[in-house]
This record gives C-alpha cells, structure tokens and sequence, in this order.
C-alpha cells in the first residue's frame, strides 16, 4: 500500500535533496545562498546543518563560473546538484550549459557524459517585474544533449530529483516559484519517472496540454468547463525534452481539440513546438486549430493589475476551448 | 573588528550640512513608511531597503552635476530620491500607478527617470556596469563631459560583469565613477565567503584603476570621497573605483530570515549608524538643536505624508495600454 | 531608374556600415578585431583606416561588457553597430540583450529607448563544429523589444542596415556565414525595408518558408520541383520579429500547402512558430499539415558528411514536397 | 622589446633534455603536415597551429603525473600530443575519421581523450577554466589528490569567465594549475589593446593566488616553472597562475591575413624559437650532435608519416550514427 500524507511543494523538494545528500556520497548541492541563508526560496533551509558547507556549497554571484564548476565536477565523477536562483539569471550560464555541456558527450564521440542537474526557479506572478519573472523552459527544450523538466506536483517534486541524479547526462529542473507554497497528497513510495507525460484528469471533448505553474490553471479551466458540459482532458507535459508525444498525441486523437497553456511569451515558445508536433502528426484527427493560450508579448510589468493582464489566466483558458467548440464563452 | 562610529568637527557651511541630514532623513522616513506599506500589501513584488546606509548616496549624490548620469540597482530608492526624482512619482511606482516614476511597470527594483538622467533601477546583479561603461562611452564620443556614477553592491565584484567592466572603462579611459556600496553581505553570503581577496580596492587596482576606501556611515567621509573620485573623473584620466564601507540595517529583502548574522553585530553597526552620529556631530558644533533637528525630521516625514496621499490617489495604467511602450510608439 | 551592379554579400554589408558611419556621426562599430583584424569574415576591413579607432573599435573578448556597451552608448545618445563575432558566442551576452535591451522602454515607462544595432554572423556548413556552429535566430526572435532581421540577398545585406540604425528600439540582425561570399545583383537604389517579408519566387502548387541560410536552398529546391512540374512559391521571411503573417499567410492560402525549412534544432525551432501560426490563422485552407525541414537534433559534428546528414539540404525539401503533393520523391 | 634567446646550460639528464627536444619536433612536424594537410583539403574548418609555443606544452606536460586532469583550447594538438594521445588519432579526428580520437565529431578544435584524462579541446574562449574549477573540486571532493591543469591564451583574461573562475579557486582553495599562454595577441588583438593592466601575474595575484612567470620560449624555464606550479598545487594550498610567454609563427588560424603585426616582430621572435635555441644549447653542451638532432627529426618525421597512413585508411561514421551519443546510450 502506498500511504499518503500532506505537503507542501517546496518541503517535496527539501526532502528530495536530502534523500539524494543522504543517498550517494558524490551529491551535493552548490549556488548562491543555498546554504546559511537557507535558499531564496528556503528550499534549502536546513540542509547546510545537517550535511556542512562541503555538500551544501554556497558560491559568490558567479553564475557562468559555479555552473560550470558543476559541469567540470559531474565530468570529474561528482553528482552536483547546481540550483540558478532563477532561470532569468540563468541567461549568464547559458554559454556552459548549451556549449560545453550539452556538446560533450557527443564531441567527445561519447568519451565525456555529464551527470549533471541544475534547478531553478521560473515563471511570474509575484509582481517581480521584467528581469524576474521569465519562463525559459522552451529555450532548454530546443537544446539537444539535456534533458528538461518540469514537476507541476507535489509526488514530481519529490520523485522526479532522484531519476534525473541517476541521468547520466545534464538534467534541467524547472520549479514554477508560484508552486513552492501550495500542498498536496504525497504517496509514501512517489513515482520516479523522468520520460513521461501524465494525464492528469480524463476527459473526451478537448486536450487541455499544461506543465509547471500552468497546470492548476489547466486543472480549474477544466473544473469551470465541466460545469458547463465540457469534458476536458488535461495533460501535464512534465519532461519538456524529450517531448512524451505519444501521451499528448493519444489525447488529441481522442477529443479531436487541443489548447495549450504555455506561460512564456507566444512566439516561439514551446506551445508553437507542441502544436505544430500535433499538426504533423494528427492533423487529420482535429476538428479545429490547435488553440494557444501564453503570456502576451511584453516585458512582465509589475502593477498587479498588468502583471495579471500578461500571464494566462484561466477564462482565456475556457475562452479558448469555447471557441474551439464553436460556441462563444 | 568595527570602527568607532564616526565623529570630528563637520567642515561644511550649515545649509549644506543641515542638507546632507535632510537628505538621509527623506530617505529613512521614506523607506520605513515603505516598510509599512508592505506589511499593509500596497507595495508588493521584491522591496529592498536601503536604511542604515543613506550617507552613501547622501554623500555620493551632492558630488555630482545635473549632466552627469547615474545607473544604481534594485535597493534605489534613495538615490532616485537624492538625484531628484520626486518622492510622489517613487512612492506611485511602488503602489504600480502610472503616475509612478516609470509608470508603474518598474516597482520599487526599476525606478526611471530621464529628466534627472536616472538611468535606473537594474536587478540584474552587475548589470548595471557596462551599461555605466557605455553611457560613458556615448558622453566620450559626443564631446559632453559628462560623468557616470555607477553603484552596485560588493557582491556584484565577483561577477564576470564587474571584471569586463572594469577593464573595459580603464583601457578606454572612460569618465565613470565606480561607487561600490561594500554592506559585507549580498543576500545571506558574506564578503569573506565570496572572494578570494578581500581588500576590494586591490581587485580595482589590478585594472590600473585608481581606488579609495571611504566610511559609508559618515556621510563626511563619504561625501569627500566622492568628491575627489567625481574631479577625478571629470579632469578626463578615467575611471576611479570608490569602496563605501557601510551596512544594511534590514534584511536583505521582506523574504529574508536573516540567519546568516546575528543581532549583536547588527547592533553594534546601528551604533555607527549615519544619522544618530551626524546630528551629534552637528549638535556639538553649535550647528543643529534638537527643536531644528525634530523641525527637519518633520518636514521629511510630512513629505511622506504627502507622497502616500499622492500615491494612494494614483490611477492604474489602463489593462488595454499593457503593451505601450514594449517598442516606440509610431 | 534602379542600375545594378553584382557585388558580394559581405562587401554589400560593409557598403552598408561604410555608408551609416560616413551619412550619421553617432553610428560607430565595435566588436572583436572588427578593426586590425579586418573582421573575422572581413566584412569591416578597411573601415579602421577610413574612420579611426574610436568609431571602429576594437573590444577585448568580453562579450557581456562591451554588448552592455553598446547598449548604455545608445541611452546615452549614439547609434552603436555591435559586431558579435557568432550567435555562439551571444550566449554570454544574452542576459544584457534580454534583461536590460529588451526590458528598457517598458521597464521605464516608455522614458528611455535603445536603438542599437547588433550584427552577429549564424549558421553551420563549414564543418566548425559544435561550438560554431548555432542557428539561434528563433531564440531573439521569442523577445519582446527587440526586431529581428535575416538579410539573405546582397540586396537585404546592403538595404535593411541603415533602417535598423534608424528603429529606435534594439534590432538583432543574423549574417549567415555561408552567404558572404554569395554574389547577386545590387540595384542603385536598395530597397530599405525592415518590416515585410518578400515573395522571392511565385508559384501556385506549395509555399516554401525560409530565411537567411537557407533561402538559397529553397529557390534551389523550387527549380528542382519546377522540372517535375510542380510551382512552388518561395517566401524570405526577411524579419523573424515581428513576423510578417500577412505575406506568408497570403501565400499558403493559395497554394494550400507549406513546408518551412529552418537551420535551427526541429524542436522548438522557429519552424514551429511558423507552423502553428499558419494553423491559427489559415487552417481551413490547408490541404495537408505545415511541413518542417530542420537541422537534426544534435550538436553540429565536425565530419563532413555528418554535417550535411545534420543540416537541411535541398533534397530533403524536394522529399517534404513530394510527400505534401502526395507523390513520394 | 624583445628578449634575448633562451642560452645556458640545460640541467637535465641527457635522456630527459633530448625527450623535451623530441616532444618539441613531434608537434612540430604535425603541424607543419597538418598546414599542408590544410591545403590539400583534407582537414577542414578552423585550424589553429601552436608552431613557436612548443616549449611550454613540453615543459608543462612533464611536470603532470598520469592521474592528473588536463583542460586545453582550441590550440591545442600539442597538448594532446604531448598527454599521450596517439598522434594517429589526432590526425584522424582532423581528417573526420571515425578512429579520430572524437570519433571524427569534434574535429581539431575538439580532442578529446578519457584515457589519458585529457577533457578537451574547448572552442569558447574562456570556458574551459570553470570546467577545470569543477574537475578540481570533484578531485579534491573525491580525495583524488589530481591536479587540473588548464591552458588558456592571454585574450581569454578578458572574459568575465576568467574572473569568476579565478575568484572560485582561490576561494576554494582547490588543486588547478592555471597555464596561460601569452602569445600577446588574441586573433588580431594586441594585449595592451585588451587589457589595462598588462602585467597578468598581478591580475592573478589580485585573487590572492600566487603567480609567476616563465619564458615560454625556453623549455627548462617552462618546464622550471611549471613543475614549481604544480608541486605547489599538489601541497594542496590552493591554486597557482603561471604566465608563459610565447608567440605564435603561424597565422591565428588559416583565415587570418596577419594585417595587425608586421613580418620583423615575427622574425625577431623566431630567433628566439624553442627548438633551435633549445638544440643549440644541448649541442653546446655535448648532450647532441647533428647526427642526433636529425636522428630524433626523422623519428618525428616517421610518426608523421604513419599518422598520415592512418588517418587516410581511417572509416567515416555512418550517417545512419549520427544521433549517436548526443546522450548516453541505454
Ligand atoms: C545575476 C543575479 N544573480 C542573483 C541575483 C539575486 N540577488 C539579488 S540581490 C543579491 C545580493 C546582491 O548583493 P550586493 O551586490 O552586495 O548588493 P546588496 O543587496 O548588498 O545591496 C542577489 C544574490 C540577481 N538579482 N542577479
Ligand atoms: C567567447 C569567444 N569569443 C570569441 C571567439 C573567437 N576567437 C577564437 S580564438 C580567439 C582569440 C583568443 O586569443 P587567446 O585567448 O590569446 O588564445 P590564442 O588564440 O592566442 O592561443 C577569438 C577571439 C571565441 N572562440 N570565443
Ligand atoms: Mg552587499
Ligand atoms: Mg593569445
């Protein structure tokens, strides 16, 4: 039997960090505050006392630097565990992750691999304005040599560290900050699967496609559509690359309608990849357009108000799927 | 080890002295009323206060002309408030209204303002340098003469940006003036924990830059400091590195826990603190008593007033004007 | 009338900064051994000797500092071209293009602009491997703030400069290295435009969508077709941001069939924009799905036969063709 | 001002003296045949030549132990060569033969080898050094006891990477041995046009790291040097920087046209060449004679010849291999 117990996403996390700390001796933990401050998002907090400052390394602002350490250090037989308070800080590390460690292994002729995983925080919503408040995960997905998620629940926070830990080639780790607070039901053995998608609500007249901090607003679109007759079928994507076609691809086949809820801005992010796979490969199963609902094309502002305005919200959400079934919301 | 807090005859005329007073008063009313205002969640976002060391930017602000330009970081508010940009347009960009200094899109990390060539408000850590760098690159090329004061904190120092930068404006010579805000902590890591050398003014000069250490609790010391840095400057030999050693008397942010340091020594800072010991100062000079003190400290905290008033009257920028300004307007 | 001349993609390029540094004071180019050096492509030699060190400036290799650069020159009044010697190297600059250059206008309120320019050169075929080797253009093409131009003709390298020093916002313009030593037709008077895209060949049967690099292989496709009787009609995409929809939705509606062909990674490539966008907006006018042909998904190898199995070629775009018009290849 | 040629005795054993001769000519004759090689088509993209710099990957590589890690760039055959990979998979890898020590994926630029735990062969200027940070860290982490050596040319100090990289070592206090190669310019780029403070051992020591120089030109200085360096390291008091300065004879790569410094710079400093000084002084000394000399040319020679062979019989991938490796296999 598989108990469960209640918990929040951020002690999810907490917990898969000090499973992997205590797991295997090559793991360790490495980035700014991480340590004596107990992590910006206090992910952390409490791990410095009980593994010490070798295993739970704070660094300087230095993020092309330690990211890079991580890369040498996974290549020099460690487990780093590297966290980027946030993927817009991310862009100053960028050259080590898409240059040198998504290039290794094949420019080596698969001699060097680098089991390596980075976590960061993405996403808006806390009116931090234009340089804090990003989704970058469909640049990752375009990278070939990484992998990237993207745990939306509570089990994938806990069970998804441990697989990419054992992933011998870099693991991108994307936790939407607006999920650290919220709670729920954690089986006591979690699932640990780092190449699927999940159907995370079943339904038969339209795909409802989100991951991250789009998926609980996927989840009440779905709830509002219900009661209005409309059974959506809602999909969290969870592994960004490589993309589980299969699962979203099935749904699709089945309601024959898909929206996608993609936080970044419109163009060209990872809702554009998603419905042109489903294009390619279902065209003839669709009643309709694949819809997109993303961020509007702007640099976060910080009046609520705005901030509100530019992130999807989940009446586009039903908007979108009202259209799709030809009737106005 | 911490000094003795800072003492010695003011060697300033009285208007300007009871000025550099009213300046770290205005910021002080300022940031504790901004304090409030979040507890009360009319502020949100990320807030960064900058209590405990206004004679920085108290000090730095009044060495510098109304051509030249200035680029800070997320913890402004007193050094858009010192360069000029009203109190009511701060508070207002804090509360997201479009009166607001930069229309309510910025917040407290992103305060703009051309008129006083206030080139923000960067909350990127270090990314405010180059940006210094090539506004006085432009001033340079176009013959203006103009200086660029750059601040940051020391934990910027360990980013590639502070070492392009630096080596940038000395190999061209460029009229910036490198106004390094040394606190001993960004975030919870302190300076000991983040570089290899600590002496912060022998990492400028192995750039070939002039550098000088100041007390940034004196607004005295710091005043003076950057004086000589901005002549410096502006006589067209290059840059100069300024290190203002001063303490952030708040946490880091409104998230922040503070476990990284423990009350005493924040105590014994407070002990150092610029306003208590320069209105002493000034008190022992004849030159300020405490009727003319609490007669300053009201007027600052009667402009608060005024700028709560002026905010909470504030309009929200409409949602349909959400995507103004992302390029020119045609 | 409009006389031409032929003339090389790089010298029509250095035709276009000679003319913006000698018709505006403010416009200087910097970059990486842009002057002694003559350029790494020799697109700038001798504009050291013409205007001096001060408007043709040598940086040191500090990508992140001396793009911020450019970007604090142009708030402070001048019109800066920014020479990055590839789109590999842009990693470490990204966070000032992204965060700061992008962010600026409306992070102020609209109170201050950038109207920089920075060139970067793109694009494999010259067996640099897989840290040279990028077609990144999709990423800038995802921000808000910025344009994003992909001259492909000796005519766009020598027309689209000048108006891109002109926009008083950030432009991005992408030189695909295999073009420099292409050679084409110059009209006297070149065509100055930064918003549209251009139809480069009609036809009636398919819709070829290409840009920069790979334009020349969509044409040579098209001749390909022609011989087996089948019309297609090759739009240049010319500015990846803003899009041009108009242009190339007016074209699939015509022919009612499209295949992009896009250097980039498949995955979360530009290519997927464009698909989903002719979906959104032309669906019901489409014969058969938006097809795509994209580099594999692997780090540029060094080999050549590797990196043209790697890369788009012209019978891949025949193939895709073929398969749309339902005939196999 | 240039110095004047590597003199003196040579302190060797005859056996040591004449192996760091043979190292020298064994890059030197690869690289001449790989120019050729150039020509005639057979190696393509960027190829980067370390003709003139020959005595400080020789002296250098014999001052590290078998365990030890070693980082290098773009220029770096000599490196590869002198770390033990065969110089029939070196020239294979340039010829994009499956039997390349990259499996013909990486191409000159990018030589790799786990077996002599030679990690590469990097093309971003600057990258390798956070690579090496990371190596030392695990070995130190590991109790390993390795020592990471990493060559990088004097145009990467420049680059933020050099800065964080530095500050993270020194910080840590971890086993890297920092070799820079200052061959004074970086592609066409003088290093006064690059740097402020050219003197780079005082931009090292800036990091409180400790940093010497050597003549790059003169294989017992480097070899001095490096071995110094690397003991150091392996004390296990943290990093050390060694500036190697040297030139380069042959153009930065088979691009460059050499506008930016004249043929008599490159003449003066060819008279300070690493292998005509270095053999003159063995003769001197009685350790070698012309016979010799030839004898130890025509070996290199052989090894050349044999390595053309094999690169010529070598396989090319199967296409149908080409996602191969872009993650592990399973
Ligand atoms: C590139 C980057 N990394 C990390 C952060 C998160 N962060 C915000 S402020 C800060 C501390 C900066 O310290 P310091 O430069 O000393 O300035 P202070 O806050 O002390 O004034 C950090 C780590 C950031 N904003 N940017
Ligand atoms: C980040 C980055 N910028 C620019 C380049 C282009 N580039 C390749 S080698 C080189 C010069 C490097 O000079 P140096 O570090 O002194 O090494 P050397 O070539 O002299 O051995 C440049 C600019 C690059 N490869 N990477
Ligand atoms: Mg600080
Ligand atoms: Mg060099």
């Amino acid at each position: 039997m598989n108990a469960m117990r209640e918990i929040s996403y951020r002690d999810a996390m907490r917990e898969a960090i000090r499973e992997a700390l205590e797991r295997d001796p090559r793991v360790f933990l490495m980035g700014e505050d991480v340590g004596r401050y107990g992590g910006t998002y206090a992910v952390s907090k409490g791990l410095l006392e009980q593994f010490g400052p070798e295993r739970v390394r704070d660094t300087p602002l230095s993020e092309l630097a330690f990211v890079g350490a991580g890369i040498g250090a996974a290549l020099g037989g460690m487990r780093p565990i590297v966290e980027v308070m946030t993927v817009n800080f991310s862009l100053l590390a960028l050259d080590q992750i898409v240059n040198t460690a998504a290039t290794l292994r094949h420019m080596s002729g698969g001699q060097f691999g680098v089991p390596l995983v980075i976590r960061m925080a993405t996403g808006a919503g806390r009116q931090l304005a234009a340089q804090h408040s990003h989704s970058l995960e469909g640049w990752y997905a375009h990278v070939p040599g990484i992998r990237v998620l993207a745990p939306a629940t509570v089990e994938d926070a806990r069970g998804m560290l441990w697989p990419a830990i054992e992933d011998p080639d870099p693991v991108v780790l994307f936790e939407h900050a607006q999920l650290y607070n919220t709670k729920g039901e954690l089986p006591a053995a979690p699932r640990e699967d780092i190449e699927h998608a999940s159907v995370r609500r079943a339904g038969g007249d339209v795909s409802l496609i989100a991951w991250g901090g789009s998926l609980p607003k996927a989840l009440e679109a779905a709830d509002a559509l219900a009661s209005r007759g409309i059974s959506a079928e809602v999909i969290d994507l969870r592994v960004l690359r490589p993309l589980d076609a299969e699962t979203f691809l099935a749904s699709v086949r089945k309601t024959h309608r898909a929206v996608v809820i993609d936080e970044g801005w419109k163009s060209g992010s990872l809702s554009a990849e998603l419905a042109a796979r489903i294009m390619e490969h279902a065209f003839y199963d669709l009643d309709a357009p694949v819809a997109r609902v993303c961020s509007a094309e702007v640099p976060i502002p910080y009046a609520r108000h705005l901030e509100e305005a530019a992130l999807p919200q989940v009446p586009q959400i039903v908007g979108a799927v009202m259209q799709l079934m030809g009737t106005s919301a | 080890m911490i000094a003795a807090p800072p003492s010695g005859p003011v060697p300033y005329a009285r208007e300007f002295a009871l000025g550099l007073l009213a300046d770290m008063l205005r910021i002080r009313r300022l940031e504790e009323r901004c304090a409030q205002l979040y507890g009360e969640m009319k502020i949100r976002g990320f807030l960064h206060l900058y209590i405990g060391e206004e004679a920085v930017a108290a000090g730095a602000m009044r060495a510098l002309a109304p051509e030249d330009s200035v680029v800070a970081t997320y913890r402004e508010h007193g050094h858009a408030l010192l360069r000029g940009v009203s109190m009511n347009a701060i508070l207002a960009e804090m509360y997201g209204r479009r009166e607001g200094c930069s229309r309510g899109r910025g917040g407290s990390m992103h305060l703009f303002d051309a008129s006083t060539r206030f080139f923000g408000g960067h909350a990127i850590v270090g990314a405010g340098l180059p940006l210094a760098v090539g506004l006085a690159l432009a001033s340079r090329m176009l013959g203006e003469g103009r200086v660029t004061a750059c601040f940051f904190g020391e934990g910027a120092i360990a980013e590639g940006a502070f070492h392009e930068s630096m080596n940038l404006a000395a190999l061209w010579k460029l009229p910036v003036a490198f106004f390094c805000e040394n606190n001993l902590y960004a975030m919870g890591t302190a300076l000991a924990r983040s570089e290899s050398q600590t002496d912060l003014c022998v990492k400028a000069a192995a750039f070939g830059m002039p550098a000088m250490r100041a007390d940034g609790m004196d607004v005295v010391a710091a005043h003076e400091a950057a004086k000589r840095a901005v002549a410096k400057v502006r006589e067209g030999a290059g840059p100069v590195f300024v290190e203002f050693q001063t303490y952030r008397f708040r946490a880091h942010s409104m998230f922040d826990p503070e476990l990284y340091r423990d009350k005493a020594e924040v105590q014994r800072w407070k002990a150092r603190g610029p306003i208590h010991t320069f209105s002493a100062r000034l008190k022992a000079q004849g030159m300020l008593t405490e009727e003319q003190f609490a007669e300053i400290d009201r007027q600052a905290m009667e402009e608060v007033r005024r700028a709560v008033e002026f905010a909470e009257a504030g309009t929200p920028e409409p949602v349909a004007d959400l995507l103004l300004d992302v390029c020119a307007r045609r």
